[in-house]
């Protein structure tokens, strides 16, 4: 009761609070527009009007509840969970959430419109929503002015001429540092990628617990001026580092080095409004919200139909060869890869 | 009977402050209470005050058991011996403090409080911050504030030790007449015997946590009850009194000795007990000479009773080696019993 | 006559004499069922989780064999030891350097002086994130300060830790030094003391339970920083706050989660004990006086205090200055582009509210937060400043008095957590309320009012209030009379803290707050995360603007007590 | 010449509490200094001790100006009014903390402390915490903790304020021995006169900031320079000396005030100036009596001299009202400039 009171308080975030006048609600649903709860992740963002729009058309409050720690909070509360619906949670974590039961399979009829592609599992446990990729990042700049060919794999990284270029995260407490380690054992194999890393560990890679210090410190593409050229980061990275106006962006992304993370929205199980919580899935999958995703959360939308903003088609295409991963596998293997990698690398 | 204070002991750990104490204090009556430094005065105070709790016995006002009153509602006041100001308040308003508590109207406490500041010769000062007073300044404030909610019971510990001789006798007879004025009971803590003897209706003598005498102050002064409050009083030797017969003029205190027949008598002399006299028969040697402005005490040595102190004028010319005859004057006596 | 009623026992006295007792004891229950509530109910229920059952899951009872694993890992024993001594030197290097501040601050008079305080409690109130990125950008090899070679070091760290606590050291010892009479220091030095000596062995004596409560804040912040530990620490340098943190986000592994928690409370618990040891053999009555006289103008005699603390100002000023540059460089050059962008909720999209609109909100909750924990430090202070005359008594206040420390000394995450399970039933139906942002901004605040109040409290000489007593003052006036005036200015300062804390409060609020009532600290945390030179540009502008509603705050106080001690005394005519 | 204090001021902003005093004390010597309340005297001995900015003046200890020197290097010994005790520390602690500061070895040091103590009458108080003492137990730790690191000039502050009578006068005779057989220099500050008397080679009266006047405390106390210091030194009344010409039988005072030759003389009595006598020719009406344990001061009115105040024995019975005659005794009496 006191999350539905707090909530209808606030116009940014249930626009319906005052429009639940008689001409905007579906009929014989009432004029009480029913409260459902969004469970996400801290960089949840959606432009309020598209919020608005749905929850007048749909007569529904949506309270969005932002946690840090989204998938362990989600299997915490599974007895009582916290909401409806969880948007959020990534290939990288899903399925220890999945395997504790939390969500409850739904099937949109929206998914044909692309989402199908990321399905996570065929009950539609979760629906993919977005995806992004985690990239070596490279300056432009740097490379053009030593004269140095930048490098276009993860085999490169491990090449004397890139010596002491490269800054990532830690496995253990960065999303990135662990997307990155995905990728290195996509790449390497289950087998390879502690030989793989042990090159790059002699070949000079810099460690940061943190993605902000890594990439806003020692980057030197990014405003802190580091001096480091090659950095972990987003694929969506570069459009941020440009210029308004700017043609090119100063920095780009190594295509060779991409893990694909994707984001899925689910219902939760023991949802006190499933219904609603399905329509929440399917809003996530409309054209309105897609086409808000790369502006809001700087991911790509699943929909291949959406429209990307210019600069988007300007400096962030979505590289073709992305490293994935089985989410069974990594779910099974996560946390002995993270301790081994953290053994080699930390230790 | 205002307060009664029965058989009460208060003990510090295994350390026995005050002792078995029965005291009285009749309504309007002040009582001085005397005693060497660390016997357990300002415990005694304490205890009364409801601030330290009591052992044994039982401290009652006007038949009243006081164990279940609070301290705010007994409506005794307590000058602390080291002021105990309010370090965050100016002095007018330490002293209106009981008055503001009171719920006294604002004008009548300005009055009160411009009244009491004046008395104790601190007129002006009400604006003052505790902190830049002089230690006497600082005291005068302690007791103008006990005084100010008149409270019916008076506790004064050494309410005038930091003060100099004459401001602390125009203040006695001050606070003499406004406790007797208020019908205000009172007990204070005194170090000098001339201020017990000022004021005081009563005066209780107390050694090592225990009442040793109570009563009037000639009462105790004429007839201490034993060597002690002798010494304690002003009495500076304690001869056997058959030592002392054969040079008694006095008819009555010769009666009372012969009566007594017991020849372990002893009698207490004070320094007036002596009195240098040509015709007198006790034969002395000056040791030294004490002088004091306006008289002097000499330490003489008489055979077969030892030093003994003979008050002289300020002006008799004795020096030390000088052998001097002394006659032995009743006045300064007192029979122990 | 003496027109006084005549002295009889009233029933009320009886009645009186209950409520006094009761309401000491309700003074104490009152913060123990809010702290049972919404700290130790939320972290025992989840520190159990952890424990009951295999793998935390099942009902099979409790499981303990967490214990023998995790204890039997090499690397628990590093970090447990990392933790200590870090914290340590830490604390230790900031109450070394904070007495001479303190007593610059609040023992001398200068031109500026308020100015100054504030300026040195701004850095508590800056996020950690930001703080160890300005760190970081002095240290790294690029950056100003790159030659000392610091980046990387565990210096960076001990630095840092110094830099956002000194305040806490300077503030907790300069209130208490500020009233300290100081003619037993005279007394000293007419005894042939110099005035090093009479300051160790007199002063320092007596400022000793200060000393040791702002240094077992300091051990206790830096013990659980969260912040400093991953930017600065690169990883290499782990406590158990980072790795609880990577067993409860990243390993999802609860059960170690919770035996690392129940470690960090214990030695931290450990360490709670010994210092309030080190407080009750120090602690004596002391002369406190208020509104005495100007203080003394800097004066030659003190260039190595100044010496000192002008070191220490230069290197707390060196990353606020770089905060500043970062916060006015915008990609179109120097300006005031970043503080505009924050204005707006920007182009990303990507802030749901304004900058203004998160400090409204900060400066909301943390009002209601201070608002709560200087009701619950007082109420506790109250009952902890108590000397009772039985031996029992006098240990259950010591051991209360630890207790309501934890608070300091547990993981955010943890209490996050356990705030998600817990709290989700009524009456405790509490998820996602708004309010629990303030609660939990209290629960890090009240030790904190505790600490700088209670060594006030407790030097006080009892005789005042048995002065203020025996003029006829009940209870609850002598404490409206006596005690609150005396710790006024403590409780001023007190206050100012308890807004500076909730208004940089992290950790526990990023569990729990909303988003439309998102905080500044929780906003900055969000931009810093993005990429993009405007991003860090419009964190480190928000970052400026809570520096500079923090600073205004304490100067404001500071100024509103100093004033009102040149005033009449309280409650004269 | 050990100190020398030159025209010396002291002001706590517009309040000028120590007002261009010049003083002396030679090496060994032992100043008194006497004063009402709030009239300087722990502001002056602050000064001296380096505690207190001097705002005019000089003060120099064997010709040196001590303006230069910090007060821990001077080597005085404070005791300051209110004891001032480390309440860290225990009364042992206390104690020997000079001699810790001094470098003395750590025998050595508990040696002396337990004399000290045994000298002030605390031997077996030295564990004791400070806060358990009593008032008068304070301030003879305080005492002892000054006395220990024997300074070269010490300062007391009301040393034996709180003490009573006996304790008082056997200390004052053991800090006068102490203090004499070290060659010490010493000022204090006391409200007792006696006590001046007792041990002071010098007695200073001070009032409202100034020395009004200086010299040996029997030339003080025969010769006071003024009326306010006749007063203060105990001459209850001053009258014109040709009021008093007639009575006087003394003809070296008779000469002196004839030499003088000024009509606007005066002089000053002492309640001893005047005598009950039957043979005596002034003419007085008993007002009042205050009894004191060894005399009694009766308040006499005499036609043309208004109130007098006169000094009888314990035991001499006069009551209010009776007419008595009254000689004049030339020893009250003194000639005021
Ligand atoms: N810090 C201060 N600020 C302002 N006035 C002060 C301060 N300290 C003392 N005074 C005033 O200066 C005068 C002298 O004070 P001092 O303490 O020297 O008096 P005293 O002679 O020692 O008196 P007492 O016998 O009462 O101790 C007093 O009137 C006192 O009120
Ligand atoms: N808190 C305490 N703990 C232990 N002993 C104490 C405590 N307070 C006082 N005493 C002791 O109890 C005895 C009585 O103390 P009290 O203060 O009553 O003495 P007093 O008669 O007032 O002496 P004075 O004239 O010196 O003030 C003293 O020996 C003192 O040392
Ligand atoms: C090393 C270290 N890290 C963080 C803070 C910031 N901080 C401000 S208030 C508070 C208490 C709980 O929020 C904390 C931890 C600090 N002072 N020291
Ligand atoms: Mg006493
Ligand atoms: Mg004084």
């Amino acid at each position: 009761a006191i999350v539905a009171g707090c909530a209808s308080s606030d116009p940014a975030v249930s626009a319906n609070s005052a429009a639940n006048s008689p001409a905007n609600s579906p009929a014989g649903v009432g004029s009480k527009p029913a409260a459902v709860t969004l469970v996400t992740h801290n960089s949840f963002s959606v432009d309020p009007k598209v919020l608005a729009d749905f929850e007048v058309a749909n007569n529904l409050t949506v309270t969005v509840l932002a946690q840090d720690a989204l998938a362990n909070q989600l299997v915490l509360t599974k007895d009582n969970p916290l909401g409806d619906v969880s948007y959020g949670i990534d290939n990288t974590f899903a399925s220890r959430a999945v395997q504790a039961g939390v969500f409850s399979p739904y099937t949109s009829p929206l998914l044909p419109m692309g989402s199908d592609k990321y399905a996570f599992d065929a009950d539609n446990s979760l629906t993919a929503v977005d995806f992004g990729d985690v990239c070596v990042n490279v300056d432009h700049a740097w490379f053009s002015a030593k004269g140095l060919a930048e490098p276009t794999s993860l085999e490169d990284l491990i090449k004397p001429e890139y010596k002491n270029l490269l800054v990532g995260q830690s496995a253990a407490t960065s999303s990135t540092g662990l997307a990155f380690l995905l990728a290195t054992i996509g790449h390497s194999g289950v087998d390879g990628w502690q030989k793989y890393w042990t090159a790059l560990k002699a070949n000079g890679i810099k460690i940061e617990a943190d993605w902000e210090s890594s990439y806003n410190v020692d980057f030197s593409g990014s405003s802190g001026k580091g001096d480091r050229p090659l950095v972990v980061s987003y694929g969506s990275s570069p459009p941020a580092e440009a210029p308004p106006g700017a043609a090119t962006a100063p920095t780009g992304i190594v295509a060779g080095t991409c893990f694909r993370q994707v984001e899925y929205v689910g219902v939760l199980a023991g949802a006190k409004n499933p219904q609603a919580a399905h329509k929440v899935v399917d809003f996530m999958l409309s054209p309105e919200f897609q086409a808000g995703l790369p502006q809001q959360m700087y991911v790509y939308p699943v929909d291949k139909a959406t429209t990307l903003p210019a600069d988007w088609v300007k400096f962030a295409q979505a590289p073709a060869d992305t490293i994935a991963l089985d989410p069974v596998l990594i779910s099974k293997d996560r946390d002995v890869w993270i301790q081994d990698w953290s053994d080699l690398v930390e230790g | 009977m205002a307060l009664r204070v029965d058989g009460v002991s208060v003990t510090y750990g295994p350390q026995v402050a005050v002792d078995d104490v029965t005291l009285e204090v009749s309504s309007g009556e002040i009582l001085a209470l005397l005693g060497p430094s660390g016997c357990g005065k300002s415990t005694l105070l304490r205890a009364i005050a409801g601030l330290e709790p009591v052992r044994h016995g039982v401290i009652s006002y006007d038949a009243t058991d006081l164990a279940a009153i609070p301290l705010h509602r007994r409506g005794f006041g307590l000058m602390f011996q080291d002021g105990m100001l309010f370090p965050q308040q100016n002095v007018g308003a330490n002293v209106g403090y009981g008055l503001r508590v009171a719920g006294m109207n604002k004008a009548d406490q300005r009055v009160r409080v411009l009244e009491l500041l004046e008395v104790v010769g601190l007129g002006g000062f009400e604006s003052r911050q505790v902190a830049t007073l002089s230690g006497g300044q600082a005291q005068r404030v302690a007791l103008a504030r006990a005084l100010a909610p008149t409270p019916r019971l008076m506790l004064l510990d050494e309410p005038l030790a930091a003060l100099d001789k004459s401001l602390r006798e125009s203040l006695l007879i001050d606070l003499g007449s406004i406790l007797r004025t208020t019908g205000t009971s009172a007990i204070f803590v005194t170090h000098d015997q001339g201020e017990a003897f000022g004021i005081a209706d009563s005066v209780a003598l107390m050694n090592d946590g225990r009442i040793r005498q109570q009563g009037a102050p000639r009462e105790v002064w004429d007839n201490p009850v034993d060597e002690w409050v002798a010494r304690f009083v002003g009495y500076t030797s304690v001869l056997p009194a058959s030592l002392l017969m054969p040079y008694l003029s006095d008819s009555e205190l010769r009666t009372s000795v012969m009566q007594g027949g017991d020849t372990s008598q002893r009698m207490a002399l004070r320094p007036n007990a002596l009195r240098p006299d040509p015709a007198g028969l006790i034969n002395a040697l000056v040791q030294f000479v004490t002088l004091a402005p306006d008289h002097a005490l000499v330490r003489v040595d008489v055979r077969g009773w030892g030093n003994m102190t003979v008050l002289v004028d300020a002006d008799s010319a004795v020096a030390p080696g000088e052998h001097i005859t002394l006659r032995l004057d009743s006045a300064g006596c007192a029979l122990i019993p | 006559m003496n027109d006084k009623p005549p002295l009889r026992a009233h029933p009320e006295d009886r009645v009186g004499k209950l409520l006094r007792r009761m309401g000491l004891v309700l003074a104490a229950l009152i913060p123990l069922g809010i702290f049972a509530a919404f700290f130790f109910y939320p972290v025992v229920a989840l520190v159990g989780r952890g424990l009951v059952g295999p793998g935390g899951g099942g009902p099979t009872g409790i499981d303990l064999t967490g214990f023998a694993d995790v204890v039997g890992r090499p690397r628990f024993f590093k970090v447990a030891w990392f933790t200590l001594w870090q914290a340590a030197v830490s604390a230790g290097l900031s109450v070394l350097l904070g007495i001479p501040g303190a007593h610059l601050l609040y023992r001398r008079s200068f031109r500026g002086r308020s100015a100054l305080r504030a300026l040195v409690t701004i850095p508590f109130v800056l996020p950690t994130v930001v703080v160890g990125l300005a760190f970081r950008t002095l240290f790294a090899s690029s950056g100003p300060l790159g030659s000392w070679g610091l980046d990387g070091t565990v210096w960076a760290i001990l630095l840092a830790q110094v830099f956002l606590n000194y305040a806490v050291v300077v503030r907790t010892v300069g209130t208490t030094w500020a009233q300290l009479d100081q003619r037993p220091e005279e007394a000293a030095q007419a005894l042939g003391a110099s005035p090093t000596r009479a300051f160790l062995t007199i002063t320092l004596p007596a400022l000793g339970p200060a000393i040791a409560a702002a240094g077992t804040l300091v051990f206790l912040f830096c013990a659980t920083s969260f912040g400093i530990m991953v930017v600065l620490g690169g990883g290499k340098f782990n406590s158990l706050e980072t790795e609880i943190f990577r067993q409860t986000t990243q390993m999802l592994d609860l059960r170690t989660a919770s035996v690392l928690s129940i470690v960090q409370i214990l030695l931290v618990g450990t360490v709670l004990g010994i210092a309030a040891r080190i407080r009750h053999r120090t602690e004596s009555t002391l002369r406190l006086q208020s509104h005495v006289g100007a203080k003394p103008r800097v004066s030659a005699a003190d260039w190595p205090v100044v010496l000192v603390t002008g070191v220490v100002v230069a290197l707390l000023v060196a990353p606020m200055v770089t905060l500043l540059g970062r916060s006015l460089h915008t990609e179109t050059g120097w300006g005031f582009g970043n503080f505009d962008a924050l204005a707006s909720t920007g182009d990303s999209q990507l802030l749901i509210v304004s900058g203004w609109t998160a400090l409204g909100n900060s400066a909301s909750a943390a009002a209601i937060a201070a608002a709560l924990a200087i009701t619950l430090g007082v109420l506790l202070s109250m009952v902890l400043a108590r000397k009772p005359r039985q031996a029992a008594a006098r240990r259950s206040l010591t051991v209360l008095d630890g207790f309501f420390m934890l608070p300091l000394g547990v993981s955010a995450a943890t209490v996050g957590f356990g705030f998600l399970i817990a709290l989700d039933k009524p009456p405790l139906d509490f998820r996602g309320s708004a309010l629990l942002v303030p609660i939990a901004q209290a629960m890090v605040a009240t030790p904190l009012v505790v600490r700088m109040i209670l060594p006030v409290l407790r030097a006080t000489d009892d005789r005042l209030r048995q002065a203020a007593g025996m003029l006829g003052a009940s209870p609850v006036r002598v404490w409206l009379t006596v005690d609150l005036p005396i710790m006024s200015r403590a409780l001023a300062g007190a206050t100012a803290f308890a807004f500076a804390v909730a208004l940089g409060e992290f950790g526990a609020t990023s569990f729990v707050a909303r988003p439309e009532r998102i905080t500044l600290p929780i906003l900055i945390g969000r931009l810093i995360s993005r990429p993009g030179a405007g991003n860090l540009g419009m964190a480190c502008a928000a970052a400026i603007i809570l520096a500079a509603v923090c600073a205004g705050a304490v100067f404001l106080v500071d100024r509103s007590v100093g004033a009102r001690r040149g005033a009449a005394g309280i409650g004269a005519f």
